[in-house]
């Protein structure tokens, strides 16, 4: 017997097995940043003087960044609608920009990071940049397992396409999921360290 | 039809005909576009320094609104089964627990609200 | 229908044995994605590690019951730095305490009860060919090892295991030594695996359960995993992240939950300060009270299975139970801070987590007085299974009780912190859950080896366990009532309002001692039975839910023909029937 | 009613409450146990196989089980909203005024009890992290300040009038600490960062409890309840009650002693 439902929806569900998996596993992303947001919270209220972001982080490359994850979600839901109308070639140019895209992102956060190291802010210098370093590093690493994943999809993962159509559109849909999550903690980010 | 992926008992996404998907990827525009504006607009109103409390609910509504577009159109969730909806009402409902009830609690605490450091006021700088 | 197990076993192989075949050793029994070699990986490795834990707290109890006298014969090997002499330092024994905790909790029952019995049986009992993501099982079972070995191996760094206790409050925890880095890395790993098993379980139980099996029909023990499977995705990422930042504040010299001003012997900490000490507790009750769910709904599960087939009658109150046990799940994430009563809590919320605090022991009544009643009417079989079944009901009552004077802050004043709290928990978790997990060993055990658990060293077991479990916890109620803190290494010997108390320790201790006996003829039993043991049809007990339909051990791939359900899981005895049991899988 | 319970003595004037809702919470669990746990057994002997081979598909019909769960509940909901949320609003908000009261602040570290009474101006001398010194100055009191002129500071000694509330301030120099003290049915976590003041009013003398009791070395003890490292076993500190008149004299002593210039210095 094999598994059933990872490809084909079970009729009384209406979803297949990766989808309830991915978004469950969305949920527990969810609580993962939530217990950081509640902790930002805390020490904020909690401390007699609290910086505006913007003051001591540089908000245009963050709002540069804010603009380059939007469009890479776009791509990738334009990789997944080109699989759908069954255009391959299309699939790739737009799953390539996703990438490229988290890779651009990555990287204005490199001279973003390397910038305050410079100046000596380190983690331990103050609540603000401890919370700083700690959300937007969590987040890092999302945008990394994420271009990891797409990269696969993009490259080796692709073959799949040509036995089982239906089932690697899944699972381009499925890590878009989890891509325009990352997106998504991201537009959340963005105001509370940087603007506010 | 057949140069389109139609998954087997695939009732929702409404049957992702050409034209749907068509109409589909018209809407991504349109959120892009207004996901744009409304970057836009955050870091304008950040420009206009107002009173912290102000400035947190714009900002944070203005957040909210762009999350609920990417939630919604980007990753489905306006055509979502009822299944994966309810985890995600659950989810919420303890993430806002999360948020609020350790703040509520600090709040009531009956400590001296603003405790002097123990021992010196500024130790540390 | 004959035998819908032998049929199913034919076909599998003839459908299987063509790739399967060639798995080589390592595939097949070590990096297997079968889940039930991952279940039974799950399940030794729990169980080890239930030893190891309890060999930690032997360790501990001589401490406790003759303070400050050397172990004789073993005190030598621990060496000089945590026992000089044989005398034990007080950072052994808060080495031990610490570790005794986390591991009995995460790297024990979680384990055993989740990771191997979930596993086994849930898949079987649903009808499944196997887990929704096998390769996910597998690498959950994995993290769950290199958490094991992390926590393990902080035993042999520089000054030790961590040694702040399981809550790991901070600052102290902060300002600990090295081995509390190790075991904030384990935490890690061990919480991923926990939430890849979470995800797998849930989407398992949703997708893949057997045509006919309706939410409604599945056994109570399918519940239980699914309500704890929630618990664990929902409660285990907020520790995760406080985790992280407690790491932050070792390693990257932040303040999260470092106020300003701490001094430590005098010197001044270089913190940048600021931050909120009671955030930890919030992140690590807000996981650690859903567990103490987690490691009691599974236990409630299979008690529930073996009630009803050993009474030989369905379950009474089958859906409240069911409605019991989910609302549980969903209540035990707002009262968490029943643990935190003595931080300073104002009225209102003291009030909020009281009021929830009593809620949720409700449920919990609910679901005891249904299997308490559900006895009334059978045809009861003592057999081992049965007996441990049937002890988690007092036991389990006891340790449920007594968390409601604890529940109520003001009773808590004088009973919190004290050895009250370890006997309310421990008889929850000791003779409860651990009861139910040995009683789910030896149901469940024809079924994963085709063999039977001896039942005469299983009742030497089972009696020489119960009584000893009572001897262990019953005097520390008297000694927590007495006013004595926990986590003291001499027992408190320093204070004279403890001294009236002291004797009552050598009486706990000689108990755990005694009952460390009682386990060998239970270690003996479980491994000289695969081999040895009686051999078992596929339905043994005579059961009705589906996993016995499968032959024992079932194949890879478990059945050949897709099981359906045809009725509720514990029709027995149904008046006009020609045996005493319908099972679910017969049409 | 509590002594079948083994509480330690009670000396304290909210604890009599504090015991009784300990005592009949537990008759409540008794009853429950005895009730439960004699229908099980009677089942367990009833209903075996060799005296009831054939089960009974349906069970019990009786709704008691419904009306047993429901008084549970309703007895927990009595307890609660009867004792318990009153009997806490009175421990955290009803604080004695400051003049009625004396208040003493006790300052954990590992692993000892820092007690310091503000003296007869009532108010606590300035502390500077700068000034503290392990052996000589443990809570770096600045006894130039003039309000610290009349400061009296001690070690893990804490003496209390008898029948006069108390506001103890409790706050913590480097982990968290727990101030019990069992006889006064009190408990309280010391946490960095925070002070946070209790109140109580001790009802019996050290002198009286030790005829009591009869034994001539009986002391209250100050219990650290929670885990805060090695000597957390013993972190122990002594409370006397006194009479009004003895406290003062006390007092005025200690004042005199420690408000000597220091040769030292
Ligand atoms: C499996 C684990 C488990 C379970 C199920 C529970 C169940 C409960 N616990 Fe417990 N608890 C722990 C594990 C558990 N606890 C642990 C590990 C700690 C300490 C952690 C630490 O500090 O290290 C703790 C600590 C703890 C505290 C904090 C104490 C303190 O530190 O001061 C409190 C306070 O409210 C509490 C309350 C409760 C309550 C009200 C329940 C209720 O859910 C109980 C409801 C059950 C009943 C009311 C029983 C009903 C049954 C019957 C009536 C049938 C009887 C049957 C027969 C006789 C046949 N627990
Ligand atoms: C699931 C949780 C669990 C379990 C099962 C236990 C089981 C036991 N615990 Fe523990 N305990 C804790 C969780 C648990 N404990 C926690 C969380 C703490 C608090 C730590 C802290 O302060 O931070 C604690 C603290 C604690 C203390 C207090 C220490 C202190 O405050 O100073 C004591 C004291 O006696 C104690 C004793 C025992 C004893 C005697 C057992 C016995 O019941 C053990 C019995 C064990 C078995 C019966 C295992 C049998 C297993 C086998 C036989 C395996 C066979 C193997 C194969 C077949 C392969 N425990
Ligand atoms: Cu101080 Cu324990
Ligand atoms: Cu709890």
């Amino acid at each position: 017997m094999d598994i059933p439902y990872t490809v084909e929806v079970r009729r009384d569900t209406g979803l297949n097995n990766g989808k309830i998996g991915i978004w469950l596993f969305l949920a527990s992303e969810v609580m993962l940043f939530g217990a950081l947001f509640a902790s930002y919270i805390l020490i904020r209220t909690g401390s007699p003087s609290w910086p505006r972001g913007d003051t001591v982080l540089d908000y245009r490359l963050a709002t540069f960044n804010t603009i380059v994850l939007i469009a890479s979600s776009v791509t990738m839901v334009m990789a997944w609608a080109s699989l759908m109308r069954r255009r391959f070639g299309t699939f790739r140019i737009y799953m390539a920009a996703t990438v490229l895209l988290g890779g651009v992102f990555l990287v204005v956060k490199y001279f973003e990071y390397s910038h305050h190291l410079h100046l000596g802010e380190y983690p331990s210098h103050s609540n603000f940049f401890a919370i700083y370093y700690t959300l937007t590093g969590l987040h890092m690493l999302h945008v990394l397992g994420g271009m990891v994943v797409n990269a696969y999809f993009w490259g080796p993962g692709a073959k799949l396409w040509n036995t089982n159509p239906v089932w690697f559109t899944n699972r381009v849909e499925h890590s878009g999921l989890f891509w325009h999550f990352v997106d998504l903690v991201w537009i959340f980010l963005f105001p509370t360290l940087y603007l506010l | 039809m057949s140069d389109h992926l139609a998954t087997t008992d695939h009732d929702d996404h409404a049957g992702h005909d050409p034209a749907d998907i068509d109409r589909h990827v018209r809407v991504y525009i349109m959120v892009f576009v207004a996901l744009m504006v409304l970057t836009v607009i955050t870091v304008a109103v950040s420009r206009l320094h107002l009173s912290v409390p102000a400035a947190v609910s714009v900002a944070l509504l203005v957040a909210t609104v762009k999350g609920g577009l990417v939630a919604c159109y980007f990753m489905h969730l306006i055509s979502e089964k009822k299944l994966i909806l309810a985890v995600l009402a659950l989810t919420a409902a303890f993430f806002v627990v999360l948020l609020a009830l350790p703040s509520l609690t600090h709040s009531n605490g009956f400590w001296i609200p603003q405790a002097e450091p123990a021992h010196s006021d500024d130790a540390h700088k | 229908m004959s035998h819908p197990g032998t049929v199913a076993a034919g076909a599998a192989h003839r459908a299987h044995e063509a790739h399967h075949e060639e798995l080589g050793f390592w595939r097949k029994y070590v990096f297997s994605t079968d889940h039930k070699v991952i279940g039974i990986q799950y399940a030794v490795t729990g169980l080890l590690f239930l030893l190891f834990g309890f060999v930690l707290m032997m360790l501990m109890r001589w401490n406790l019951a003759y303070p400050g006298v050397p172990l004789p014969l073993i005190g030598g090997l621990f060496g000089e730095a945590r026992m000089p002499g044989g005398t034990m330092l007080p950072e052994f024994y808060n080495e031990l305490g610490a570790m005794h905790g986390t591991i009995m909790v995460f790297l024990g029952v979680v384990p055993l009860a989740v990771g191997g019995f979930g596993n086994f049986v849930l898949p079987l009992q649903i009808g499944a060919p196997d887990m929704a993501f096998p390769k996910i099982n597998m690498a959950s079972y994995w993290c769950l090892f290199l958490g094991g070995i992390t926590m393990l191996g902080s035993f042999f760094v520089p000054g030790g295991a961590a040694q702040s206790g399981w809550t790991s409050y901070t600052p102290l925890a902060v300002i600990a030594g090295s081995g509390q880095t190790w075991w904030l890395v384990g935490m890690i790993f061990l919480i991923t695996s926990s939430l890849l098993g979470a995800v797998n379980f849930l989407t398992t139980t949703i997708q893949l359960r057997a045509k006919g099996l309706t939410f409604m029909r599945l056994p109570f023990f399918v519940w239980a995993q699914f309500v704890t499977s929630f618990l664990l995705l929902l409660a285990f990422p907020p520790l995760e992240a406080a985790g992280v930042m407690q790491l932050m504040d070792r390693v990257a010299g932040t303040s999260f939950f470092m106020p300003s001003g701490l001094v430590v012997s005098g010197q001044v900490l270089a913190n940048a300060g600021g931050g909120n000490t009671v955030l930890w507790q919030h992140l690590f009750w807000f996981l650690a009270h859903p567990e103490v769910y987690v490691l009691i709904l599974p236990a409630m599960g299979i008690v529930a299975e073996i009630i009803a087939n050993n009474t030989r009658k369905p379950l009474w109150g089958y859906r409240s139970m069911v409605y019991s046990i989910v609302f549980l799940g969903f209540v035990s994430f707002i009262v968490w801070a029943h643990h935190m009563f003595m931080t300073g809590m104002g009225t209102a919320m003291a009030a909020f987590f009281q009021t929830t605090t009593m809620i949720i022991s409700i449920p919990s009544v609910v679901i005891l007085t249904a299997l308490v009643v559900s006895l009334w009417g059978g045809s009861i079989r003592f057999n081992t299974p049965m007996l441990f079944a049937i002890s988690f009901l007092p036991m389990f009552g006891i340790g449920g009780l007594t968390g409601l004077p604890l529940g109520l802050n003001i009773s808590d004043i004088p009973l919190h912190d004290t050895y009250y709290v370890i006997a309310h928990f421990h008889y929850v978790v000791a003779p409860g859950t651990i009861f139910a997990l040995f009683a789910g060993i030896y149901y469940w055990y024809p079924k994963a080896t085709g063999r039977r658990m001896n039942e005469t060293l299983g009742k030497v077991h089972w009696f020489g366990s119960l009584v000893c479990m009572n001897v262990v916890f019953m005097p520390m109620f008297l000694v927590g009532l007495a006013g004595v803190s926990r986590r003291l290494f001499d027992a408190g010997s320093a204070y004279d309002f403890a001294q009236g108390t002291m004797h009552w320790n050598s009486v706990s201790s000689w108990g755990a001692w005694i009952m460390a006996l009682f386990q060998i003829p239970f270690i003996f039993n479980f491994f000289w039975s695969i081999r040895n043991g009686e051999k078992a049809e596929d339905n043994v007990w005579q059961a009705t839910t589906i996993e016995w339909s499968a032959p024992s051990p079932p194949p890879h791939g478990n059945f050949a023909v897709a099981p359906q359900a045809h009725r509720g899981p514990y029709e027995y005895s149904v008046p006009g029937a020609n045996k005493d049991f319908t099972p679910q899988f017969e049409a | 009613m509590t002594e079948w319970l083994g509480l330690p003595p009670l000396a304290a004037a909210h604890g009599g409450q504090i015991d009784s809702l300990i005592g009949w919470i537990h008759v409540f669990m008794f009853i429950l146990f005895i009730g439960w746990g004699g229908f099980f057994l009677y089942c367990l002997v009833r209903f075996r196989k060799s005296r009831n081979p054939v089960a009974d598909y349906v069970g019990v019909t009786s709704p008691a089980s419904k009306y047993s769960e429901i008084a549970v509940a309703v007895i927990e909901g009595v307890l609660l909203v009867g004792f318990a949320i009153p009997l806490w609003a009175a421990r955290v908000e009803g604080m004695p005024s400051a003049s009625e009261a004396l208040t003493v602040q006790v300052t954990a570290e590992q692993f000892a009890w820092n007690v310091h009474y503000p003296g007869p101006d009532g108010v606590f001398g300035r502390t500077d992290i700068k000034l503290l010194d392990l052996q000589t100055n443990p809570l770096g009191l600045d006894r130039d300040d003039p309000a610290a002129k009349d400061d009296v500071t001690t070690l893990n000694q804490l003496y209390l009038p008898v029948n006069r509330p108390v506001i103890v301030r409790l706050r913590s120099k480097d982990v968290i600490h727990s101030f019990g003290v069992p006889e006064f049915r009190v408990k309280q976590d010391a946490i960095p960062g925070l002070t946070i003041p209790i109140h109580f009013i001790p009802n019996v003398t050290t002198a009286e409890m030790r005829t009591r009791l009869g034994k001539p070395e009986f002391q209250y003890e100050i219990a650290c309840a929670q885990l805060c490292g090695l000597g957390h076993a013993r972190m122990r500190g002594f409370v006397t009650v006194q009479t009004a008149e003895e406290f003062q004299k006390w007092l005025e002593e200690q004042i005199a002693e420690q408000s000597a210039p220091d040769p030292f210095r």
